[in-house]
């Protein structure tokens, strides 16, 4: 299983330059990717590495920069692969993964309402869980001053 | 005596018969009411829970009571969009229409100094069809019900009712009709005595039996055919914007017709008022042998709604039309055979 | 005839008494009842969302045709209630004409009923 | 909320848009369900939901460690010691410990009776919901005396708040391994006689098979979790896939059904309540003695700087939690992965072309829970 989770990074440094990378149990591994390869990595994963399903779609705000994260894995094996994307919050704009993996919309929505990660292609980028009113607050962000008054 | 004789005669005056008459109508609303208790509890049993318990003792019995002081005590809302007379009249019909059921259903004999009398309200030679046609009102009583609310699930659980009954009354007058051809009359009075003479009709037409009873449950709206007001899908149903005791009429009206049901079912196929043959020698009155029956009939009927799953709207037309159906016209050929052979 | 309009007299009085009853019971209700003068109590209850459009609208005309069927059917019972009190009526030849008779309608009924389940008229469309 | 969608819909005159929700009997919370209906049939469906939203993840980034594990329980009541399995083995796993093997053992027997009991509640809400009100109502039944063996473990009926890094709150108590194998026998043969019911009851056949059909491809593009997809037989379980506690070493099969309809995802829950029967007592006779937590300080933990993502089998299917720890007492970012957000996410594309009457029973069979959608 070790090898299988080396291997991969490996597939992925080779193929995406991916520099930033570590395996940090025999089932978890773990790269940092840039934002604009985030689609391409993930038909290859999908494709030609049975990652054939998405766990989740998080976010991340680390003061400068948001991170998208991204759970790979698949049903056969129990290899999670974490990708994490870094963009910048003046203009926080990733593709959307929703042409590789289906269940990514609703991952996507939830991450652009409650962090302002914007995915790029994504069919219906609504608000999920928030009311319509409390779009551009991003609660999740570790700025947000809480609605209406914090307490 | 002669009081007695006297009062006799005096209820052979249709006036004076029919406003007594009345009384009938609260027996029946007692009835309704003792049958929504045994609905609970029994249902309570089948479903191990006690049922209705703190108002009125250890069985609940003045849950009814205090329900139907909470029902008249609410405030009535109509819905500010609804056709207004026609929301009003849909539990109202529904009610009248359980109402003259019960006009021509008979209970039983009494003998009195050697004559017997009839114990019902109104005697008619077409008693089956008048009642069948009285029913078939209470589908328009819901269709106004639905329709009036103007609310989505009404109108949907209205075009269900509409879809479901036009499916088994065809059935339901087909397997009566089976039961008159047998009996050579559409009177009930004289259906019961055929049945004393030959046996009960449930013997002689079995398939009618069943047929007529499963419309009968479709026609009731009772468990596996409540798709008008299945909870989970339509809220209430066509009852959805009724409040107050207009709901509450709409739920007596629904009980009523169980019962007036269980009355036919009796009356058809299981011998009316008459004693089973090998019990000739003991003695229960008429009367009681027919609301005997009508316990037990009420009694499956429960049992059925305990054990049961709702059935899907298009599985129900395709029942009534693809199964009964076809059904109740064999039984309609068989009773007839059977009525030249016997006669 | 006499008869026919004694039976019938109880049924007009329960008749009379079924629309009245109600009526005064709602009556009764509207005095005893509480009222509450908010607005919102009034719009159609639909889960709880602010209703969308009619509810009355063009419906599926699946519905209809299971009415037009069911007259066909319902009218050709009718004419079958008639025949049941009569048909071992005056004499065997009488009887027999009668029977052969309505084996002949319930054929027809029946064909009609096969004409229409091939049709698909009594099918419920998805 | 729901304004914007309406304007955009342009509906055929013989077609009505139908809101199921926020408040409608199906539902086991609120969320709204748009439905494009033509006579019966559902033409298009859209999801909203977010009207319990609780802002879970944001609670947890303001707590310490040990004031997250209440927190966790509120995500679903029903699968409480899931929920604290996953956020402990996370936090375990960044502070590089491990539960004693006893606690181990604690925490897989829990962790199953959980499962039994959020499987008998989601039954009977899908029995319900096709108008088999007694089935709920057994079903409650048997469930009862599986909450009474929690409660007398954990001393909570609902919200446990029972794991602990490292180890579990509190020891077993004397007499609960005959009191549990005695109950489970008793559910074993009870669910057996209801599974019977539930093959045979014909009303009931027609009623699901065939119904709601999602296929073993679709299932895994939709990506749903637990029991929804193991009855479209796709043998996905985090405990063969991605084993933790005991997992590895117990005995057990991933139930799955091939048919991938109502009737099958229910009956997938049935037969893995036995397994979880099964497993259970296999667990209870070889509980070994020792401690039953690790010996430290609960309220001072302060893990290394790192991420995690830790993931178990709750009764609905995968939930994961993705903790970030910035060294500090209090988490850094905490996201949840729950079941029913996937199993929710692929309803509408379930419901489109089915019947009216039928939504209730695919909606409910997916046993999905508005409270961790909105957590």
């Amino acid at each position: 299983m070790n090898t299988t989770g080396e291997l991969t990074l490996n597939m992925l440094k080779e193929k995406f330059q991916v520099t930033e990378m570590r395996v940090e149990s025999p089932n978890r591994v773990w790269a940092r990717i840039a934002p604009d390869k985030i689609l391409a990595i993930a038909k290859f994963l999908s494709n030609e590495l049975e990652f054939d399903h998405l766990s989740s779609i998080a976010g991340a705000d680390y003061g400068e920069a948001l991170e998208a994260v991204y759970q790979i894995t698949a049903y056969s094996h129990g290899i999670v692969l974490t990708l994490k994307a870094k963009v910048p919050k003046s203009n926080p704009v990733i593709d959307s993964l929703t042409p590789v993996y289906w269940n990514a919309a609703w991952y996507e929505r939830e991450a652009y309402e409650l962090l302002g990660i914007s995915f790029r292609g994504n069919p219906n980028l609504a608000p999920l869980v928030l009311p319509a009113e409390m779009m551009g607050e991003y609660p999740l962000r570790k700025d947000y001053k809480g609605y209406p008054n914090p307490t | 005596m002669d009081y007695i004789q006297l009062a006799f005669d005096l209820l052979g005056n249709p006036w004076i018969r029919g406003v007594v008459g009345l009384i009938v109508v609260g027996v029946i609303f007692f009835s309704a009411i003792v049958m929504v208790w045994l609905e609970r509890k029994f249902l309570g049993d089948i479903q191990t829970r006690p049922g209705p318990n703190r108002v009125g003792g250890r069985f609940g019995l003045l849950q009814l009571v205090a329900d139907a002081i909470k029902l008249f005590t609410k405030e009535d809302i109509v819905p500010e969009n609804a056709d207004k007379p026609v929301h009003a009249g849909g539990p109202i019909v529904a009610l009248t229409s359980a109402f003259l059921m019960a006009v021509a259903v008979p209970y039983g004999v009494v003998s009195f100094e050697g004559s017997e009398y009839l114990l019902a309200v109104t005697t008619m030679d077409i008693s089956a069809l008048y009642v069948e046609a009285v029913a078939a009102v209470s589908i328009i009583a819901l269709f106004m019900a639905g329709w009036g609310s103007n609310n989505k699930y009404s109108l949907l659980g209205a075009f269900r009712n509409i879809a479901r009954m036009l499916g088994y009354e065809v059935p339901l007058g087909l397997a009566v009709l089976s039961v008159a051809v047998m009996a050579q009359s559409l009177d009930f009075v004289q259906i019961v005595s055929r049945q004393e003479q030959l046996a009960w009709f449930i013997f002689m037409q079995p398939l009618g039996f069943i047929v007529f009873g499963v419309a009968l449950l479709a026609d009731l709206g009772r468990i596996p055919f409540d798709q008008i007001e299945a909870e989970e899908e339509l809220i209430a149903g066509v009852f959805t914007e009724y409040s107050s005791m207009r709901w509450g009429f709409a739920f007596f009206a629904e009980y009523l017709h169980a019962i007036v049901g269980a009355c036919l079912v009796v009356i058809l196929f299981l011998g009316g008022w008459s004693g089973l043959p090998f019990l000739g020698t003991l003695f229960i009155p008429p009367v009681l042998w027919f609301v005997g029956k009508v316990f037990v009939v009420i009694m499956v009927m429960i049992w059925i709604r305990g054990a049961l799953p709702r059935v899907r709207i298009d599985q129900v037309t395709d029942l009534g039309w693809k199964v009964l159906f076809p059904y109740s016209l064999i039984n309609l050929v068989w009773a007839a055979a059977v009525a030249m052979v016997v006669s | 005839m006499s008869g026919i309009i004694d039976s019938f007299i109880p049924v007009a009085i329960f008749l009379v008494f079924g629309f009245v009853m109600p009526v005064a019971t709602m009556i009764i209700v509207k005095q005893i009842s509480p009222r509450s003068q908010a607005g919102r109590k009034l719009s159609t209850y639909e889960s709880g969302s602010v209703p969308f459009g009619d509810a009355r609208i063009m419906f599926n005309v699946q519905y209809y045709l299971f009415a037009i069927v069911f007259v066909i059917f319902d009218v050709e019972v009718m004419f079958l209630y008639p025949w049941v009190t009569v048909y071992l009526g005056v004499d065997k030849f009488f009887t027999t004409m009668s029977v052969i008779e309505v084996v002949l309608f319930v054929l027809v009924l029946f064909v009609g009923y096969l004409y229409a389940l091939k049709k698909g008229a009594l099918q419920w469309v998805k | 909320m729901n304004g914007e969608i309406e304007t955009q819909i342009n509906l055929k005159p013989s077609e009505m848009l139908l809101h199921l929700g926020p408040q409608h009997p199906l539902q086991p919370g609120p969320f709204l369900l748009d439905l494009v209906l033509e006579g019966e049939t559902v033409k298009d469906a859209t999801l909203e939901m977010g009207f319990i939203h609780k802002g879970i993840e944001k609670i947890l980034e303001n707590r310490t460690y040990l004031q997250c594990i209440p927190i966790t329980d509120r995500m679903c009541y029903l699968a409480s010691i899931s929920n604290n399995e996953v956020f402990c083995s996370g936090v375990e796993s960044l502070m590089g410990i491990e539960p004693t093997e006893r606690a181990k053992y604690i925490r897989t027997i829990m962790l199953e009776l959980t499962r039994i009991q959020s499987h008998l509640l989601g039954i009977g809400e899908y029995a319900t919901d096709i108008g088999f009100l007694s089935m709920f109502l057994w079903m409650i039944r048997e469930r009862e005396p599986i909450i009474s063996l929690l409660e007398m473990v954990t001393g909570a009926r609902l919200n446990h708040s029972f794991v602990r890094f490292g180890g579990v709150a509190y020891d077993l108590p004397a007499g609960f391994k005959e009191k549990t194998l005695r109950t489970l026998n008793e559910i074993r043969k009870k669910v057996e006689k209801h599974d019977e019911i539930m093959s045979r009851d014909s009303v009931y056949l027609k009623r699901t098979k065939g119904v709601g059909v999602l296929s073993r491809k679709a299932a895994m593009e939709l990506g749903v979790a637990g029991p929804a997809m193991r009855g479209s037989g796709v043998d996905y379980d985090i405990r063969k896939v991605d084993p933790y506690l005991l997992y590895p070493d117990l005995d057990f099969k991933v139930i799955t059904a091939p048919n991938g309809d109502v009737f099958d995802r229910v009956k997938v829950r049935l037969s893995e309540i036995l397994e979880s029967i099964y497993i259970i007592e296999q667990c209870i006779d070889m509980i070994p003695g020792g401690p039953f937590k690790q010996g430290y300080n609960p309220y001072l933990i302060k893990p290394k700087p790192g991420e995690v993502y830790s993931r178990v089998e709750d009764p609905r299917g995968e939930m994961g939690m993705y903790i970030v720890s910035d060294g500090t007492f209090k988490p850094y970012r905490v996201k949840v992965r729950g079941p029913a957000f996937a199993t929710m996410q692929a309803l509408p594309p379930l419901l489109k072309g089915a019947y009216m009457a039928d939504n209730a029973a695919i909606a409910s069979s997916m046993d999905s829970c508005t409270s961790e959608v909105d957590r």
